[in-house]
């Protein structure tokens, strides 16, 4: 089973000034890991009621998320679409916008368009058994993917979660990790790089530990996203287990600006990782992404 | 220049916290009377003050800067305020040299035991801005 | 006759004047000694002797270096988004050269590109376009390596070719048409101007000097990718500023940054370049830190990966980054360079 | 095509050869010089490690660069030609310790200073690229148009810096390529933009300010081709805080320019590139040798010339300017 190009699976958005926000409210805040570089989760839901019924994306879309008088970032929509009453996006403590989307309380006002870019090609995952490889914030574009996942369980066969951080403190979504642990038809895979007291699960770094599960490769299709560093490692483990680079997919973070294949900066090649990803077959980016990632 | 009587200069302070800012609480405490027009900002010492600072400030809109710091030799970091001299030298004459009136960036030498100077020093800028009217250097966005 | 038309020179005030009646008439100016387009305020028509090309190309008319995108205020119920007003008033350019109004539909082609980009296209859409051929061509030029004809272009309104102290006109678009068919001053052309018109547009054409040639090196850029040290050669000694980038009629990245005093803000768009270390930088790590993967950028960008996506070199030959350049880097070297297939 | 009378023909020679031997011998990894640039009246930088492209190197009036900009980049032993100006940043960059001394083999070149192309474009109302040839001859200039010869004196075509220079031949150097030249200078050519801005009122000068930097579209040329510019992230990209918008509004274009040159007193050496570079036509020389002269006024400070001074703003002495001190 190959994707030969997904990325024709533009979504367009109708007329009208592209890149004017909508406003939105956060509803709730979670806070995944602490720290310098502290993750956190954004519950919101946009202020204007009509748009809050129309509004649909898809699994491994971004979006723009504005602090006004700061300037505008692309995160993920880490909430998935079978789930309509609000929708999430997580963002890591790192930059001069994140760094003011840390500082907004709930009731805050951002500004979001979106959704961009292409998603996850559920219909082609149907039917197929998936592994799905994160690090750390990778996760979260992941999880919008793996709740829709579940959410129409039956449509998929074997789900392999293999998951890992740094350390304990900085695994994310944790709520999530325990109840796809509990959950029988998912074989949820957690694992730190350093362990320390508090923790009684496996140690490895991500492509080691998928090294050790070993899922097979045929009718399978692997979902990769975390750090550059990771991503490297995972894709030559992930061929040495008989995936070809078609059944593997990953999720680029790049850094975007406008988000909608105009300002430039988010190429790989001739691919703007906003308008033609950011969701790519590893067949698609393997030419270019050894010399320009 | 507009001068409208009511009108009153803002100035920003950058004062050096060994010297200067203890000065300016001297003169608080010794109920010295000076001009509500300074709004203090307290540094390490006067040898961290950036031209960026001076010409950001003024960007905001403040009318006057002074920088103030420990008389030369009294520095507690010893060289401090001799840096700061010849930065506030070189960047009061080139910012003259590209248009602004000289008297929005003022300087001075105040001890923690100089509480009336402080005091002095502040009423002179203020009057000296009240003169030359407020900054409009940076106003229009076109 | 010919139903071409032609005017003289001496007529073109009285036209640029009738014009400004409707239009915002933009024409070649050497204020503060720098050839640029600048609104027509009635005065001389000597541009028509000096002009050879602008130094900021006419991109800057419907991409500025900095324009609002919006602004926003804030109050107890929220954030109130406003667009800034449109300016009505239609703009027309005239005196434009064939590489840079095929450049405008070059960029065309990305601004309309999955998304429509308002702020562009509302200019492009009211803007008429009166071309104007080239008889002195630099020796940087190369837009014959292109396919672009110094003297002759379908990317206007209206071509206006010098023959003498005449121009012939010729009609491109319906919207040139119906503008020439009320301006006065305008004459039948005869066969013998039009016979003078395609002499000049021969000459012109020959002078152009400086050759690339696009076929050869269309085989040799893909290999060529990931050549690091030839590349690293050709970068040496670029100083990564954004001359090139900014003066190129066909480049078209931009940053966004906002700005906010007190309560009261707006987002404002500029001119960002890939020369830049920091047009990449990401929090982690930057793809493109080496100076050597910036200067390979701009090239591919131009004549590979844009090639790729919308099947056009995106260059125009003009000539300006190498005129620019403030340590002469040309293109045409670095393209001519390139290895021959291993 | 050379641009100078044949006895200045040897002086290239030697430094072909010379250049030769150092690659030759290993004593440097590069050598940066002059290659003729691919448009008339141009030279282009050359970087090489390859001892077969020194026969490119050349010597002429259009020798502009300040190669020294590249010394901060290029890791290794350098063998760099260098001009007075550029000498003199290269003895601010090793006070700077941005560069050591030992890595660097300073080819000096007496410099008779060098011809400003848009004075050669004001004064014969041509553009460069319509001239046949330029040639200098000592302190006069002959500029063929159309195959006609014209005779014009070199003060009217050198650059402003050129005429205003104070140390031809440079201060620091492993080997002198020919003698030192006549000096043509004219200090009041020189300064004369500055004298006028000096001439003007404050609200003129503020005005005349602000039109050119509303020109100004922030292409940073005028910083990346100064040696003295050597930071690896420039006040301006700093987004935590964000003191300046990247943005070409004329006030933040102003503030960019004046905190430059402040960071860059002591270390600007008035080798007039960033006007030069300039794309806009901004006379940034007019506020670098303003601050220069500023150095120089307050504190006798001139930028380049001792090796072993510390910079201007890492010093000071015991009484000096603080009669604006309250």
């Amino acid at each position: 089973m190959t994707i030969a190009d997904i990325s024709h699976r533009r979504k367009f958005l109708k007329t009208g000034n592209v890149y004017l926000p909508h406003t939105a409210k956060i509803e709730k805040i979670i806070d995944e890991t602490f720290g310098e570089r502290a993750i956190r989760t954004f519950h919101f839901n946009f202020k204007d009621e009509k748009l809050r019924e129309e509004f649909t994306f898809e699994s491994g879309q971004f979006a723009e998320y504005s602090v006004f008088g700061i300037g505008e970032a692309p995160f993920c929509i880490s909430s998935s679409p079978t789930r309509k009453d609000h929708l999430e996006f997580a963002v890591l403590r790192i930059g001069k916008v994140t760094n003011a989307l840390h500082r907004l309380g709930v009731g805050a006002e951002i500004g979001f368009r979106g959704p961009y870019g292409n998603s996850f090609p559920l219909d082609l995952l149907q039917g197929e058994n998936l592994v799905f490889v994160a690090g750390g914030i990778g996760l979260a574009p992941l999880r919008s993917l793996i709740w829709n996942v579940i959410d129409n369980r039956d449509k998929y066969k074997n789900v392999d979660i293999i998951y890992g951080a740094r350390s304990p403190s900085d695994l994310c979504f944790k709520y999530d990790l325990d109840t796809w642990d509990k959950d029988k038809t998912v074989n949820m895979v957690t694992t730190v790089d350093r362990s320390d007291e508090s923790w009684t699960g496996r140690v490895g770094f991500v492509p080691k530990v998928l090294e050790e599960v070993a899922p097979s490769a045929n009718n399978a299709i692997a979902i990769v996203c975390g750090p550059p560093i990771m991503i490297r490692f995972t894709f030559p483990v992930l061929e040495k287990l008989g995936f070809n680079p078609e059944q593997m997919i990953t999720t680029l973070e790049k850094r975007m600006k406008c988000g909608i294949g105009k300002c430039g900066r988010c190429n790989i090649g001739n691919l703007y990782v906003c308008r033609d990803g950011p969701v790519f077959t590893y067949a698609q980016i393997k030419s270019f992404i050894s010399s320009e990632y | 220049m507009r001068q409208d009587s009511q009108w009153e200069p803002k100035i920003v302070g950058f004062l050096c916290r060994w010297c200067s800012y203890a000065g300016a609480d001297l003169a608080g405490t010794s109920r010295k009377k000076y001009p509500a027009n300074i709004r203090i900002i307290k540094v390490p010492c006067s040898g961290r003050v950036d031209p960026l600072f001076v010409l950001k400030a003024l960007r905001l809109g403040f009318d006057g800067v002074l920088v103030s710091g420990c008389h030369p030799g009294e520095c507690h970091y010893q060289t401090g305020n001799y840096y700061a001299r010849r930065r506030i030298a070189i960047t009061k004459k080139l910012l003259e040299y590209i248009g602004i009136e000289p008297q929005r960036i003022q300087a001075s030498w105040v001890s923690a035991s100089e509480g009336g100077k402080f005091a002095q020093v502040v009423t002179e800028v203020t009057r000296e801005l009240k003169e030359i009217g407020p900054n409009e250097l940076f106003a229009d966005q076109k | 006759m010919t139903g071409k038309k032609k005017i003289s020179k001496g007529n073109i005030e009285r036209l640029l004047n009738e014009w400004s009646q409707e239009f915002t008439v933009f024409v070649p100016s050497q204020e503060n000694g720098v050839a640029t387009l600048a609104k027509w305020g009635g005065g001389d028509t000597s541009f028509l002797a000096w002009y050879r090309n602008t130094i900021t190309p006419a991109k800057a008319n419907f991409f500025p270096p900095m324009e609002e995108m919006f602004s926003f205020r804030k109050d107890r119920e929220g954030y109130h988004i406003e667009l800034p007003p449109t300016d009505e008033r239609k703009q027309l350019i005239f005196g434009i050269r064939p590489c840079d109004a095929r450049a405008l539909a070059i960029l065309d082609m990305t601004f309309k590109d999955a998304y429509e980009d308002p702020y562009y296209l509302s200019k492009r859409n009211n803007t008429v376009l009166i071309g104007l051929g080239c008889l002195n061509p630099y020796d940087s030029c190369f837009c014959t390596s292109l396919g672009i004809s110094p003297a002759e272009s379908t990317d206007v309104d209206l071509m206006l070719t010098d023959i003498g102290d005449q121009f012939l006109i010729e009609e491109i678009t319906q919207k040139g048409r119906e503008l020439i068919a009320t301006a006065s001053g305008v004459e039948e052309a005869t066969e013998a101007d039009e016979g003078k018109a395609k002499e000049v547009k021969e000459a012109s054409y020959k002078k152009v000097a400086k050759k690339i040639e696009t076929e050869d090196i269309k085989e040799k850029l893909l290999p060529a990718f990931n050549n690091q040290d030839y590349w690293e050669r050709a970068a040496a000694k670029c100083l990564s500023c954004g001359i090139c980038t900014f003066l190129c009629p066909t480049c078209y990245c931009f940053d966004i940054n906002d700005e906010m005093v007190k309560n009261q803000g707006e987002r404002l768009r500029s001119w960002d370049s890939c020369a830049f270390p920091i047009y990449t930088k990401m929090p982690m790590e930057n793809p493109r830190v080496e100076k050597w993967r910036r200067v390979r950028q701009r090239v591919y960008h131009k004549y590979e990966f844009y090639p790729m996506s919308f099947g056009v070199i995106a260059c125009t030959g003009c000539g300006r980054c190498i005129r620019q350049c403030p340590v002469n880097w040309d293109i045409t070297q670095a393209l001519n360079g390139l290895p021959a297939k291993i | 095509m050379s641009y100078l009378p044949t006895k200045n023909r040897d002086v290239e020679q030697r430094l072909r050869d010379e250049a030769k031997s150092l690659l030759e011998q290993g004593r440097v990894d590069y050598v940066i010089g002059f290659e003729p640039g691919s448009l008339k009246f141009t030279t282009t930088p050359l970087i090489t490690n390859n001892k077969d492209d020194v026969d490119h190197l050349v010597i002429n009036p259009f020798i502009v660069n300040n190669l020294s900009v590249y010394l901060t980049e290029i890791k290794g032993r350098v063998g760099i030609i260098a001009k007075g100006c550029d000498s003199r940043s290269i003895i601010s960059l090793i006070q700077d310790k941005q560069v050591v001394r030992e890595d660097i083999v300073i080819m000096g070149i007496p410099c008779p200073g060098l011809i400003d192309l848009k004075k050669v474009e004001r004064l014969v109302g041509k553009d460069r690229d319509e001239l046949d040839n330029i040639i200098r001859d000592g302190d006069k200039v002959v500029i063929t148009v159309d195959g006609q010869g014209k005779e014009y004196p070199i003060t009217e075509v050198l650059y402003d810096n050129c005429l205003g220079c104070e140390f031809p031949t440079p201060q620091e150097y492993d080997v002198l390529l020919g003698e030192p030249a006549p000096l043509v200078t004219d200090l009041t050519a020189s300064r004369q933009k500055i004298e006028m801005l000096e001439g003007m009122s404050q609200q003129q000068r503020w005005d005349f300010w602000k039109d050119e930097f509303s020109r100004c579209i922030r292409c940073y040329a005028c910083r990346n081709i100064c040696p003295a510019c050597f930071c690896e992230r420039c006040f301006v990209e700093e987004s935590e805080p964000q003191w300046v918008l990247p943005v070409p509004r004329w006030q933040d274009n102003l503030i960019f320019q004046v905190v430059r040159n402040i960071h860059v007193a002591g270390r600007c050496t008035d080798c007039g590139e960033c006007e030069r570079a300039c794309p806009m036509n901004i006379p940034l020389r007019s506020l670098a040798r303003k601050t220069y002269d500023l150095v120089d006024e307050l504190f006798h400070y001139k930028s380049g010339t001792d090796k072993e001074a510390s910079p201007l703003m890492t010093a000071y002495e015991q009484a000096e300017a603080e009669d604006f001190i309250r």
